[in-house]
């Protein structure tokens, strides 16, 4: 977290962008929306914009990584180049690799993972515009992704922030609360038993913020999972009015 | 990174085009329906997004400062990356661009930088110390086929939507529209058997023996061509080519303006 | 990368932790011993060689003047690396870092630049211009789990331990020491079906569903924390993990100090 | 292509080193000239000089880039360090990727592929010197070094580019014409068809100067052809004045 | 070599840190330091630190390199970033390449690889502080790392250099005279036998330096074969006074 | 990389060899016919076409002006390179150079170094800011063995056809010879069995237990030795070769400063 140099919570309580500490940013979800992928959903959130598509189960390469007695998850996190204001260098940071590590760990745990040995579960999450709370969005519109795929899971993971700024607990940090508050705290939550697949935390906070943090960020989740099931229940019901033009014969195609 | 196709497709694809048939009822040399999007993506200087079918391409365009080329120490630099992320196709694979996404990159680059679509001269801020750097970033999203015009046309809108940010650097004045020269319009041909297709779909990339891009500028003239795959052209497919491409791009090329709000350049 | 165990083993740790025991007879939220060797490597600004049990690590500070970061021109510039060499595991392999050794590395960095551990104003030499680098290697030698624990705490005490080099520069007068502001201990957890479990060895992080590293600095305030793995922890474990860690936390703080022959900062 | 701030053609219609519009820089061309490779050639083609290697059909690694129906043809084109006014940093660049690529595509056209399924014909393409036009000059050896290695071929490929310099349409752009003049368009022909395989352009053209390119170009090539078809000939004649001194039993060298 | 602007011996025959001609630094070996390794030794020598582990004999991988008629040695020699005044980026350059060769090449002579076929016997030699010599120091540490992980061998190979300072002839130079001497032969030694497995020679001798420096570095080599074995005497005789605490089923240990 | 060799023509060759004759018939410290070629490649500062029997290599020199080291700041700087290119040999891939190629550029470079071949205080141009860079290239196109000696020669040949580019710089004055102090030839031995080799062929390469190359200079000293391969040499071994490598060496260096048409440096 950065240094305190900038008000970000004016007079009457209101943060820059006019919300309220316990206020999301606006988020909008479309489940199905690529051709290619097996499952795929976009997601807006605040003036993120992220992409995620689901391809398997499908069988694993190289081999020495298959896992006799399960599938593996493997989540890419990756920014295109023009998301961010100074252009980022196409490839994997250390950052990218850390955030698909824990975003794989985080979707794994939802996943019947048992039913698809020797299989993988590719999960592909593209920032195409970034502005604060990319592995929330990430892993919120992975979900929808995957459960637009039809992969078997016990439940969702939604996922939000809350963090301190100019000394207070608030929801949802937005990018300049990111850049000059105190503490940052992401967490994921399986939204039928309460539980954290992901949790992390940067900053400084005492024990009695970490709760208030918790309690904002564990009631956003929830909200966030209606939205999640909002998308998928539109997705299903615009699959009933299309109609697919092509009939190529689809037994016959085989992929390498 | 080839898409494989089993051989019941192959045979019907191949039927189908001996009937003069597509599998999506065009004509030959048609070409799908193409949406331009300027301006998606808040961080870039410049950006489109491209729906061509169901291909679905994001161009941006970031500026930087930088040093000129040695060789052009009063220009400012181009430069284009083509990332073929597997989220597009399941027989993408991450890591450093493979020969496909370098083909790619570099016939879009090759397409902007002969048709001198930009004028980097008015890039340069100090000759030989300092210019702006343009970098093209083509990201896929999914693939139907004809990435080559989709990222080419892509760019081009993109670039048209671009603004230098000089305003960000101290004593640049304020920010300015990219000085865009030329409209250069990508199109794409594919040979199956005798046959001559525009705007291939994936299925139909799929089973071609040849493919050949044709760019052209505003005055109809031909700025960079590049044949692909293993197969041939005769010198006659070639002419044909042509001149489809000089038509088909006058229209993409009023598209391309419309979206963009601009005049002719 | 991912250490394989065998059923047998593991039914015995199940069965071993079902009756509240440990493979080594610890508590379940005992450390194990951890000793302490600041300045064991001369070439470096600081050093410290950790042994938590059979794990071994050490913690190596090298300091060279560079261009501070353009967001924080007043500032020095830390970066924190960790190499798991093939010496320290039958499983790691030669190469760039892997996505454990980036985690490991990032999670001791985060410590370290959130817990302000390091005052880095008093680092800046030119704004702008000139600024001390940090560079914080972590080497593992021998790995018997808890590795975030032994590489953050060694991190701790080498740069307790570190001066900088001014002297060997011209104009910057004498060697000073690095100026230290908070001390930030991180203590890991695993959570073993519905066992939660302090600094575990190899064995049991095989077994384990899910980990959680906290940091906390000398007020018991929290200015890290990491999950891993794909298990899952309730709130209510993490505020056991929380008021656990602040107890451990102090007195590990308190040995690193002695060790360092320092006060309290 | 370059700015124009140079005279390419003098008043008499020479070009900067004496040549007609329609006249090939000279050429010469060797078949077999290395020991280890199984065809060889060396080519100079004006100041070029490219050297081609070709091995297989041979067993290809890894497997699963085998293709069960046919033999890949693999071209590398790489440029040694010393081959250019600056020094070239080893390893491929992006121009050496994709005109690996085009070289490769050109080639497969003509070599009987069907007859070696899961194997891999390699051609390696070594730039010693470069002075404009490598990937016709590489192309064309290329092609001889296929046919010195006894790989079974319906013709070999003749290459060579035609360009527009002072606004007039000439054959086989020398360095400074490359640099200097206003488009560049390599063919690779079939000679015994007329086809195409390889083709790309740069630059600026009407119609009617690509199809006078086109005229110049593929003309040059059936000069070219010959001159491929005497290397080989050259070759066979040698072979036959040539003892080899040594006797090793050759039937025992396997190779891993 | 360096330059010679330094004095490197005083009038009394000293050399700077006050060693005869003919006097090895102080050197001291520790055997079984690690747990995981299945070998392990640690050498301090001057002012260098080496760590040494051996794991294997195991399978080797990738499967294409393995030697279906032995096992295939290969050391790692790797220095630490902090192992030097001027930080080292990690990751092999070229001179630890090299090292790592001829080390490899060193270590095979002895060890009895046909017994082992398809398997590799990996030796990891991590310089953790580095002050000149640290080639030789590491192929004396990981002898006693094999001879540590039982790996059966005809010998140890112990290993010193000598080179020349100030136009004498000395034994194992620091960090000084290896800067600012004029040649440096580290040699590797089967003490048994007197052959050399290791050899390399840098600046300038006549053959008589070149004589002189063999015969100081062989006789040392044996002084440091006593050590070498002392390290193991005092391992063994360590090891039945030690008694393990931990009782894990050690046969359902299986290693992916 | 190991060139493979089957079991049958290993017992041919070491019956020969028992016999005490060699599969081309020549003697076992003879060396095959060198063809020395200098200046064959016209982009380059210097170069020198080597053919050692069938074994082809090609070494290139560039030269550009960069930064001296910190510790020699009064000199020109040295960088020796080898690509062992798949053309040369079955065995050998494309990638960044393995271990052989590795060992064999530092191998020439140490010869070069070490040998103080160049007068680099003669490629200084501006103390600690601005001197010489000097790019070795070795090529190596044919491969028939003893790389070492061909490179080593080549190198040191393209080093005495090289000019310093001077004049393509401002203020820099006239094109100048490389500064040639001393001329160091490199000559390789093979073990096989009990039975010393000079100069062999890739067939006796593949069954030889031991190498062993030593490059001497004009005055008959040793500047750099390098042992390769598992087997060993005796002590008497290496005064047999160093004895061998100064008589041969002193004729091919005549051929040498021949070909390059100087007197003895």
């Amino acid at each position: 977290m950065g240094s305190k140099d900038m008000d970000l919570i004016d007079e009457d309580g209101k943060r820059l962008d006019g919300r309220e500490y316990d206020e999301l940013r606006p988020i909008s979800i479309e489940a199905g929306v690529l051709k290619r992928a097996d499952g795929s959903a976009f997601i807006n959130w605040g003036k993120n914009k992220i992409m995620a598509a689901v391809y398997g189960p499908r069988e694993m390469h190289p081999r020495h990584a298959q896992d006799p007695s399960k599938a593996v998850v493997q989540a890419r996190y990756n920014m295109a180049a023009f998301s961010v204001p100074d252009r980022k260098r196409p490839g994997p940071d250390r950052r990218s690799v850390e955030i698909g590590k824990i975003l794989s760990e985080a979707l794994d745990e939802i996943i019947f993972v048992e039913q698809y040995p020797r299989s993988t579960i590719d999960v592909f999450i593209e920032v195409l515009e970034a502005s604060a709370g990319t592995r929330c969005a990430g892993l919120t519109v992975a979900s929808v992704a995957l459960s637009d795929a039809g992969i078997p899971m016990s439940d969702m993971i939604a996922s939000c922030a809350a963090g301190k700024i100019d000394g207070q607990v608030v929801l949802d940090l937005g990018k300049n609360e990111d850049n000059y508050g105190q503490a940052d705290v992401p967490i994921g939550l399986v939204p039928r038993t309460d539980e954290l697949t992901l949790l992390q935390m940067d900053g400084d906070l005492t024990e009695e913020e970490y709760e208030q943090a918790m309690e904002l960020a564990m009631d956003a989740c929830h909200d966030i999972y209606k939205k999640q099931k909002d998308a998928l229940r539109e997705r299903y019901s615009t699959d009933l009015e299309e109609q697919e033009f092509e009939e190529i014969p689809q037994e016959g195609i085989e992929e390498g | 990174m080839k898409e494989i196709i089993s051989n019941i497709t192959k045979d019907y694809l191949n039927r189908l085009i001996k009937e003069g048939k597509r599998i999506d009822g065009r004509d030959m040399l048609e070409y799908r329906d193409l949406e331009i999007e300027p301006g998606t993506i808040g961080p870039a200087e410049g950006s489109a997004e491209i729906r061509l079918g169901d291909t679905h391409v994001i161009v941006g365009i970031k500026m930087e400062l930088g040093e000129p080329y040695p060789d052009t120490p009063d220009k400012g630099v181009l430069t284009t990356s083509a990332e073929l992320i597997p989220m597009a196709s399941p027989h993408y694979e991450s890591g450093p661009p493979g020969k496909d996404a370098t083909e790619l990159a570099r016939v879009v680059d090759r397409g902007i930088r002969e048709g001198e679509v930009v004028d980097t001269k008015d890039l340069c801020v100090e000759e030989g110390e300092k210019a702006w750097v343009i970098f093209i970033d083509i990201h896929v999203l999914d693939f139907d086929g004809n990435l080559m015009d989709a990222s080419g046309i892509g760019a081009m809108a993109a670039l048209l939507d671009a603004t230098v940010p000089a305003s960000e650097e101290e004593e640049l004045g304020d920010d300015y529209e990219l000085p865009i020269e030329h409209v250069v319009i990508p199109t794409t041909f594919t040979k199956i058997k005798d046959q001559i297709l525009l705007d291939s779909r994936l299925e139909e990339e799929k089973v071609a023996d040849a493919r050949l891009t044709v760019s052209t500028n505003e005055e109809g003239n031909i700025v960079a061509m590049q044949k692909g795959l293993s197969g041939v052209f005769s010198y006659e497919d070639t002419q044909e080519c042509i001149k489809r491409s000089k038509e088909i791009g006058e229209e993409l090329r009023q598209k391309v303006l419309d979206v963009s709000e601009k005049d002719k350049v």
